[in-house]
C-alpha cells in the first residue's frame, strides 16, 4: 500500500531528529498521539500538535505516562495507527502497558528519546541506557522489535518502518533515538507519497460470527477488528485462547505466550536490518547504533587512512539482535569494539554472540562529544595489539 | 549487630514462604512496609499488617504501586528500614522508582512475588519471567542485586540477607521470588535474636558542615544521613557530585554514575552467593535459580541413575551475574543446562559467559506451573551425547510444548 | 518563584518551627543555594511522587515536619493527592501553579486556564482547592506570587496544622519541561489587576474562569485525625498493651 | 463442594429448552457462563441491570465498548458481548479516553470497583471528570479488594476489618460521589444492588447522558467484606440495604459518606451540562482549521 498523501510533506527540508520523526509519523499513517510532555522528546508532539488539524489526526495529552500508553492502546483498537513519545522516565512508567501492549498484541510505535538516567538523571543530554529496558523492561516473557536510527533522515525512515513492523507483527515498536540526534539538524528528503511503502493492518475479512481476535494465521499474526465494526469480541491482559477468554492453565500460558516470543524469533531474517561498511577485510570491526555510529564511521575512515582495517557494522534494530552476522563476523574479525553511551548493555549481547571467537572492546563513550572519536581510535589501536581472546569483555580505559 | 530481640519471633513455624519473608523482614528490623493488594505476594503484606503493630512497624496500604515504592523511599531517608512487596505489573509500575532508588544509593527491600507474564498473564500461578526486568527494568545504567530464594525457609534467611546487603552496599536489594515458593508451606526455622546477624545502616556520624552525602568510602559506598538531623541535606535524582548538587556535564555522568555501577562491580565477589554440588568432574552442569532448582533436583537424579555426572549450580544471587564462575565451569563442562520458567533470560547470560567453549540448552516453559523433572533429565541427557559445539542458546522442546502444539490446545467448551 | 521561597522562609520563621525538623520533597529542582538558605532537608524526586515520599518520611519519622513543594502535583502526582488527603497525612503542600503561554498551531493561547496542560489548554483546569477540600484536606488556601505576606502567614498557619494542608499558589514557576518566555512582569501585573481576597469562601465557587476574578484566599480549615493519631487509636483499642504507639502526636 | 461445584456446572451449561432464549442472551457472552462470582455477590446484578439499561436507552450495541479494569467487577468485561477489554489495573478510565478521543462514535462504558477506579485508578478518575469525556463508569463498590482475598481498599469504613486491617481499617473512605462531582463529572447517582430498577433507569440515563457520568454501585461481598467483618450472607446485606438506605435525589454530594453499617444514602445527585472534551476540542479544531489562524 503507497502512503496517504494527506501526511506527507514532499520536498527537501532542514529538520531536526524530532521532526522529522512527527513528518515519518504523518506519513506513514499515524493519525493518534497521546502525550505527556517530557524533555528531551518534546518537539516531535509540539510538530504533530501543530500539523494535526491539516492531516486529520488526533491527539490527547493525558495526566501521567500510564494513562498515555493505555490511550495509545484503545486508539489503535478504534483503527487509527497510533504512537507515544516519551524519555526513560516516562518509559519506565510505560513498561506495565508495554506489557499489555505485547499481550493484546497491538500494534503501536513508542518513540523513546533517551537521555542520561538513571532517575531524572541529565534531562536533555544524549545517552543510550534504555537499550536494555526495551528489551526486558515489562515483566513476564516477550520479544520487541527496537529501532535505532542515527540521523534526522534516518528518524523520518525508520519511524515510517516502525509503524509497518507493529502492524506486519501486531506488536509495539520502540524507536530507541536519543537527545542527540533528536536535536540534530539536518537535510530530510521526503518523498512523493507514492514511494513510501506503507503496511495495511491485517483485517480480518471472514464472517462475524466466526471471528477469533487470538487464532494466529499463516503469517503467525492474527487478524484484526476495530472497536464498533460488530464484531464484539472480546480481549484480555490474562492469558487467553483464540477467543480471547481467559483460560489459566499451564497449556494455555504456552500456547498464548511462547508464540508472542516465536512471533519475532520466527522472523528474525525478516525483520533485522543491519548496515555494514567494508567489512569483507576488516581485522577490527565497530559495532553500533543510534548517535554513536555516527562517530563510529568517522573512526572508521580515520582508521583507515592510518593503514588500520577496521569495518563498520551498524544495528538499525538492535532488537531482535542480529546473532547470525555478528557470530559470523567474529569468525573473521580480530576485534570487535563497541561504542555505546551507557555502561555496557548491547555490548554483552555482542560478547554472547562472538562465542569466544574475537575480543569484544567497550567504549564507553560519549564523554567528550557524540562525535568525539579519540576513544574509538586508541580504543581500535589496543584491539589491534592484542594477540589472545581474553574472556570477557575488555573495557577500554583511558586511564583514568 | 545483632538483631532485636523484640523484632524476631523465634520458633518453629509451619507457613507459607510469604509469611516466611514478613517474618524475616521484622527479624531484619524492618520498620515501615508500605505495600499494596497484588495476588500472589499479598500474605506477605498480610503477615506484616498483623505483626506489625505488636512489634513496632508500621504498614501502611498505600493508593497504588508508585505510592508504595515512594514511600519507602521516604521512609528510608527518615531513617527506618523500609520495604515494599508486590509481583510482575506492580513491579513494572516501580520501575521508575527503583532507578531513583539506585541513584539516590537508598538501602531499601523489594519482594517480587513472580507470577506468570506478561502484562496480566496468570495471576495465581507462577514464573520467573521478571528476572531480567530486575536487572534492566528502568531508564539508565545502575546495577543492584537480587536473591532468589527457593523454600519458605529461604524465604525468611534471604529476607535478612536482603536487608543486610542494602545496608552494606547502599543500594535496592530484590528478592525475586515466585508464587510457588510464595505458597509453599513448610517448616521454618527462627532462630533467637542473638543468632541473627543484622547489618547496621552506614550512618554518617562527623561533624555536620563536612558531611558529602555521596563521599565514597574506600569501597564505594557513602555513609548516609537523615532527614531531621540538621545536616541540609540537598538529595536529587539528577546525576549530581559528592555534595549532592546537580551536574550538567557529560564528564561527570562518566565520573558519578558510574561509581554506582562500579560499586557493585568490583564488590562482586562478596556479594555473589552461590550453591554447587558435583562440579568438579560433571559433563553436565544444571544452572538454576529459585523453584526452578528444586524442581531439577528430581530431574538431576533421575540423569544420574543413567549414569551422567551431573553437576548443579544454584544461583542465590542472580544479579550481579557469577561471569567468572560461569567461565571457569565452561572450560571444564560439555553443556550446561539451564531450566527456567520463562523463554530465556538467565540462559542468554550464560551463554554469553561460556564463549562458545560449552554448549548452552534452556529448558523453556511458560508459567502457570514448574518444569516436568523428566524434560530435565531427557535435556541432561540429549547435552551429555552432544559432541557437536553448537552455537547459541539451544531450546529444548519440552513435552509440554509437543501436547499444546502437536495435539492442539483443547479449549474447554 | 523567588519570592514564593522567601515567603515560605518567612512562614518558617514565624511559625517558630525548626528548620531542621523540616523535610522538603519536591519534583521542582531547587539550586543549592536556596535550599541551604532555607536550611531544610531537599528531596528532588521523580515528577509527582512528592506527596507519597513525603508520606514514607513523616511515617518513618514522625517528628519531622514535611513540606512537599509540588510543580505537578495534579498531574503525575493527582492519586498521591487526593488519597493523601483522604488518609489526612501530616504535610503540607505548596502547589506551584504556574500559568504557562504557549503556542498551538500558530495560534497563542494565553493560559490562564492551567500548567497542568501546557499543550491540550482546550481543557478545563481543576478547582484545586475544591478538589482538596472535597477529598479530605483540613486547610486549603490559595494565593498568588504577590501576596507574600498572605502566604507567609498561612505557611506558618498551615505548619501547626495536623492533617494535610494545601496552598496553591499561582506563579510564574519553573515549568519542568519547558522554557517559558519572560512573561514574569505581565502576569504578575496580571495578578494584581485580576485578583481578589475571599477568606472563607466556599471552594466550590473558587474555579479559575477566563475573563473572571481569579479568587484567592483561605478557603478551608478544619479538624480531623490524622492517619497517625487514627492508627494509633484503632490499634490501641484492639491489641491494648501489645501496641506501643507510634510517634505520638507531632512528634 | 466438588459435588455442589459439578451441580452448578450442570444447572448452568444445560441445554435450553427448544424455544427458550436468555432475555440477555445478545448482550451477555452465554459460552462463558458459569460466570466467577461468589454466591451472594452483587457484581452479576449490576451486570444484568447494565445490559437492561443499554436496551432500555436503545444503544446500538455495536457502538459501545466496554472497558474494564482488574478485579472481580474487572472481569465484568468477559461476560458482556458488546467490544470488550480486559486491561491492567487501574487504566481502564484512560484506556476508554484512547478510544473515544480516536474515535469519538463510540460510547465508552468502564465498568470496574472500587479499588480498580478510585484507588489505584484515582488519577485518570479525576482527570476525566475534569476533562468531562464522554463516557459512564460504573463503579461497583463493595468496599474491599475481593479478588486479592479481601484487602482494605480506600472504600473500606472505618474501624471496619479487612486481611490489611488486621486491628479495624485506620483511613477515612472516599465519598466517591462527591470526589466525582468535585472534579467536574456530569452526572452522579449512587445505587445498592438492591435497588435494580432505580439502578436501570440511572444507568439508561447516564448512558444518554453526553458527558463523565458516574454510577457507584453498592453491592454486597458475602465472600470478604461481610465474612470478615460478620456480616451475614448475601440476602443478610440485601436487608441491611432495604433497611437503611435513604433515597434523596439531588442531596449535596458532600453528605453522602458512609460509615460501618451506617445509613447510605442513594439517589440521583448531580446531573448538569458542561461541555464535553469533544465539544471543546472540536471547537479548537475550527478555530485553527476555519482561517482565523493567527500565525502571532
Amino acid at each position: 500500500m503507497k502512503a496517504d498523501p494527506k501526511g506527507v510533506l514532499t520536498g527537501s527540508h532542514t529538520l531536526t531528529g524530532n521532526h522529522a520523526c512527527a513528518e515519518g509519523a504523518f506519513a506513514a499513517g499515524c493519525r493518534f498521539l497521546g502525550l505527556y510532555p517530557i524533555v528531551p522528546s518534546l518537539e516531535i508532539s509540539e510538530r504533530f500538535l501543530e500539523r494535526a488539524p491539516e492531516v486529520g489526526a488526533t491527539f490527547i495529552q493525558m495526566e501521567d505516562e500510564v494513562s498515555v500508553l493505555a490511550a495509545v492502546l484503545g486508539a489503535s483498537w478504534t483503527g487509527k495507527k497510533s504512537m507515544t513519545v516519551t524519555s526513560g522516565p516516562g518509559l519506565s512508567l510505560m513498561m506495565e502497558h508495554l506489557g499489555l501492549g505485547i499481550m493484546l498484541e497491538t500494534p503501536c510505535v513508542i518513540v523513546d528519546i533517551q537521555r542520561v538516567g538513571p532517575a531524572l538523571g541529565m534531562p536533555g543530554r544524549p545517552a543510550q541506557g534504555d537499550m536494555m529496558q526495551a528489551r526486558w523492561g515489562s515483566h513476564g516473557d516477550y520479544e520487541i522489535i527496537a529501532l535505532s536510527p542515527s540521523s534526522p533522515q534516518e528518524m523520518f525512515d525508520y519511524t515510517i518502518k516502525a509503524f509497518n513492523l507493529s502492524e506486519r507483527y501486531r506488536i509495539p515498536v520502540a524507536l530507541m533515538s536519543d537527545a542527540y540526534v533528536a536535536h540534530l539538524q539536518e537535510k530530510v528528503v521526503i518523498p512523493p507519497a507514492e514511494e513510501i511503502e506503507i503496511e495495511p493492518r491485517r483485517y480480518y475479512k471472514g464472517a462475524k460470527d466466526k471471528y477469533l481476535p487470538f487464532k494466529r494465521d499463516k503469517d503467525f499474526v492474527p487478524r484484526m477488528v476495530n472497536i464498533g465494526d460488530g464484531y464484539k469480541f472480546h480481549v484480555t491482559g490474562l492469558t487467553h485462547d483464540d477467543r480471547g477468554y481467559p483460560v489459566m492453565n499451564e497449556e494455555c500460558q504456552e500456547y498464548n505466550v511462547h508464540p508472542l516470543v516465536w512471533k519475532v524469533r520466527n522472523y528474525v531474517d525478516e525483520i533485522i536490518e543491519v548496515q555494514e561498511a567494508e567489512t569483507e577485510d576488516a581485522e577490527v570491526i565497530i559495532i553500533s547504533y543510534g548517535a554513536t555510529s555516527r562517530a563510529a564511521l568517522k573512526a572508521m575512515e580515520q582508521a583507515r587512512k592510518s593503514g588500520v582495517k577496521v569495518g563498520s557494522l551498524r544495528l538499525v534494530t538492535v532488537w531482535p539482535f542480529p546473532e547470525k552476522r555478528v557470530a559470523e563476523l567474529a569468525k573473521k574479525v580480530k576485534a570487535f569494539v563497541v561504542p555505546e553511551m551507557n555502561f555496557g548493555q548491547v555490548v554483552l549481547e555482542v560478547e554472547r554472540c562472538s562465542y569466544g571467537d574475537t575480543n569484544t572492546f567497550f567504549v564507553s563513550h560519549g564523554e567528550n562529544g557524540v562525535e568525539n572519536t579519540d576513544d574509538l581510535l586508541s580504543a581500535i589501536k589496543q584491539a589491534v595489539q592484542a594477540d589472545k581472546v581474553e574472556s570477557g569483555i575488555i573495557e577500554f580505559n583511558k586511564g583514568v | 549487630m545483632k538483631a532485636s530481640p523484640t523484632d524476631v519471633l523465634t520458633g518453629i513455624y509451619y507457613i507459607d514462604g510469604d509469611v516466611a519473608a514478613g517474618y524475616g523482614a521484622l527479624a531484619a528490623g524492618c520498620k515501615l512496609v508500605a505495600g499494596y493488594p497484588i495476588t500472589p505476594s499479598t500474605e506477605a503484606f498480610e503477615a506484616m499488617c498483623r505483626r506489625g503493630p505488636q512489634v513496632g512497624t508500621v504498614f501502611i496500604q498505600m493508593e497504588d504501586e508508585f505510592g508504595s515504592i515512594s514511600a519507602v523511599l521516604g521512609a528510608v531517608w527518615s531513617g527506618v528500614k523500609s520495604m515494599t512487596i508486590t509481583s510482575g505489573p506492580g513491579y513494572s509500575l516501580m520501575m521508575e522508582s527503583i532507578g531513583f532508588g539506585a541513584m539516590l544509593e537508598t538501602p531499601f527491600v523489594l519482594l517480587n512475588i513472580q507470577r506468570g507474564g506478561p502484562s496480566t498473564g496468570v495471576p495465581t500461578k507462577t514464573g520467573q519471567a521478571d528476572m531480567m526486568q530486575s536487572r534492566w527494568g528502568s531508564h539508565g545504567d545502575y546495577e543492584l542485586i537480587a536473591i532468589s530464594p527457593d523454600s519458605p525457609q529461604e524465604m525468611f534467611d534471604y529476607t535478612i540477607k536482603a536487608f543486610n546487603l542494602a545496608e552494606k552496599y547502599r543500594c535496592p536489594v530484590m528478592i525475586m521470588s515466585d508464587e510457588c515458593v510464595g505458597h509453599m508451606t513448610e517448616k521454618v526455622v527462627i532462630p533467637e535474636a542473638d543468632k541473627i546477624e543484622i547489618e547496621p545502616r552506614r550512618f554518617y556520624k562527623g561533624p555536620p558542615e563536612e558531611y558529602l552525602p555521596f563521599s565514597p568510602d574506600p569501597d564505594l559506598v557513602p555513609k548516609i544521613a537523615k532527614a531531621g538531623d540538621g545536616l541540609g541535606l540537598y538529595i536529587t535524582g539528577r546525576v549530581h557530585d559528592e555534595r549532592g548538587y546537580p551536574v550538567k556535564n557529560e564528564e561527570f555522568k562518566a565520573k558519578y554514575v558510574r561509581r554506582l555501577v562500579d560499586k557493585i562491580r568490583l564488590n562482586k565477589d562478596k556479594i555473589i552467593e552461590l550453591k554447587e554440588e558435583s562440579t568438579d568432574d560433571a559433563d553436565v552442569v544444571v544452572v538454576s535459580y529459585g523453584i526452578s532448582s528444586r524442581v531439577a533436583v528430581k530431574g538431576v537424579e533421575i540423569a544420574r541413575q543413567k549414569g551422567i555426572k551431573v553437576g548443579t549450580l544454584r544461583l542465590v544471587t542472580v544479579w550481579p551475574f557469577p561471569d567468572e564462575k560461569i567461565i571457569d565451569l565452561a572450560k571444564k563442562v560439555k553443556a550446561f543446562v539451564v531450566p527456567e520458567i520463562n523463554y530465556g533470560q538467565i540462559v542468554f547470560d550464560v551463554a554469553r559467559c561460556c564463549h562458545g567453549q560449552a554448549n548452552v540448552v534452556l529448558i523453556p516453559h511458560g508459567g502457570a506451573g514448574v518444569h516436568n523433572p523428566l524434560d530435565i533429565s531427557d535435556a541432561i541427557e540429549s547435552a551429555a551425547k552432544e559432541d557437536k559445539k553448537i552455537e547459541g542458546v539451544v531450546e529444548f522442546k519440552t513435552r509440554l510444548e509437543k501436547i499444546v502444539f502437536e495435539r492442539g490446545l483443547k479449549i474447554k467448551e | 518563584m523567588n519570592s514564593i521561597i522567601s515567603a515560605f522562609s518567612k512562614g518558617i520563621e514565624k511559625s517558630g518551627i525548626d528548620r531542621k525538623k523540616i523535610s522538603m520533597p519536591s519534583d521542582v529542582p531547587f539550586t543549592p543555594d536556596v535550599v541551604k538558605a532555607l536550611g531544610v532537608d531537599y528531596f528532588q524526586i521523580p515528577r509527582g511522587r512528592a506527596i507519597a515520599f513525603g508520606t514514607g518520611l513523616k511515617l518513618g519519622n514522625p517528628s519531622l515536619r514535611v513540606v512537599p513543594v509540588a510543580g505537578d502535583l495534579m498531574t503525575l502526582g493527582g492519586n498521591h493527592f487526593v488519597h493523601g488527603a483522604r488518609r489526612n497525612m501530616e504535610l503540607l503542600i505548596i502547589c506551584v501553579n504556574s500559568f504557562v503561554y504557549k503556542k498551538i498551531a500558530g495560534k497563542p493561547i494565553p493560559s490562564t486556564q492551567s500548567a497542568f496542560s501546557p499543550y491540550s489548554t482546550f481543557e478545563e483546569p481543576f478547582n484545586f482547592p475544591h478538589l482538596g477540600n472535597s477529598c479530605g484536606a483540613i486547610y486549603t488556601a490559595r494565593w498568588t506570587a504577590l501576596h507574600t505576606e498572605e502566604l507567609a502567614d498561612s505557611v506558618a498557619e498551615a505548619l501547626h496544622k495536623h492533617g494535610l494542608s494545601v496552598i496553591e499558589v499561582l506563579a510564574p514557576g519553573p515549568n519542568y519541561y519547558t522554557d517559558i518566555d519572560s512573561i514574569e512582569l505581565e502576569l504578575l501585573k496580571f495578578y494584581h489587576e485580576n485578583s481578589t481576597i475571599k477568606n472563607n469562601e466556599d471552594p466550590k465557587n473558587v474555579a479559575i474562569v477566563p475573563d473572571e476574578k481569579i479568587i484567592v484566599g483561605k478557603f478551608t480549615d478544619k479538624e480531623r485525625p490524622t492517619f497517625i493519631d487514627s492508627y494509633n487509636v484503632q490499634h490501641s483499642k484492639i491489641l491494648g498493651d501489645k501496641f506501643t504507639p507510634h510517634g505520638g502526636k507531632n512528634g | 463442594m466438588k459435588a455442589k461445584e459439578t451441580k452448578m456446572k450442570e444447572i448452568h451449561s444445560a441445554p435450553s429448552k427448544k424455544g427458550e432464549i436468555h432475555p440477555m442472551e445478545n448482550l451477555l457472552r452465554m459460552d462463558r457462563m458459569p460466570h466467577i462470582w461468589c454466591p451472594s455477590c452483587g457484581i452479576g446484578l449490576a451486570v444484568t441491570a447494565f445490559a437492561s439499561a443499554l436496551e432500555k436507552a436503545n444503544m446500538d450495541p455495536n457502538m459501545v465498548s466496554i472497558v474494564s479494569g482488574i478485579g472481580c467487577t474487572g472481569r465484568v468485561a468477559g461476560y458482556v458481548k458488546l467490544d470488550s477489554f480486559h486491561t491492567t489495573h487501574g487504566r481502564p478510565i484512560a484506556f476508554g479516553t484512547g478510544i473515544r478521543v480516536a474515535n469519538p462514535k463510540i460510547k465508552v462504558v468502564v465498568f470496574s470497583g472500587d479499588g480498580d477506579l478510585i484507588a489505584i485508578g484515582g488519577n485518570h478518575f479525576i482527570h476525566a471528570a475534569r476533562r468531562n469525556i464522554d463516557m459512564l463508569v460504573v463503579c461497583v463498590n463493595n468496599f474491599i479488594y475481593a479478588m486479592t482475598g479481601g484487602q482494605v481498599a480506600p472504600t473500606t469504613p472505618l474501624a471496619a476489618y479487612a486481611t490489611t486491617s488486621p486491628y479495624g481499617c485506620v483511613e477515612p473512605p472516599f465519598n466517591i460521589p462527591y470526589i466525582a462531582d468535585s472534579s467536574g463529572a456530569v452526572y452522579v447517582a449512587r445505587w445498592t444492588t438492591l435497588h435494580v430498577r432505580r439502578l436501570i433507569n440511572s444507568l439508561a440515563e447516564a448512558l444518554q447522558k453526553k458527558g463523565f457520568s458516574v454510577v457507584e454501585v453498592i453491592s454486597p461481598c458475602g465472600m470478604y467484606y461481610s465474612r470478615i467483618n460478620k456480616l451475614g450472607d448475601g440476602l443478610d446485606m440485601m436487608k441491611f440495604y432495604h433497611d437503611n438506605v435513604e433515597i434523596r435525589h439531588g442531596e449535596d454530594t458532600k453528605n453522602l459518606d458512609i460509615g460501618f453499617q451506617t445509613k447510605i444514602i442513594c439517589g440521583k445527585f448531580v446531573d448538569r451540562e458542561r461541555p464535553s472534551y469533544m465539544e471543546r476540542y472540536n471547537q479548537w479544531l475550527s478555530g485553527v482549521k476555519g482561517g482565523s489562524r493567527d500565525e502571532g
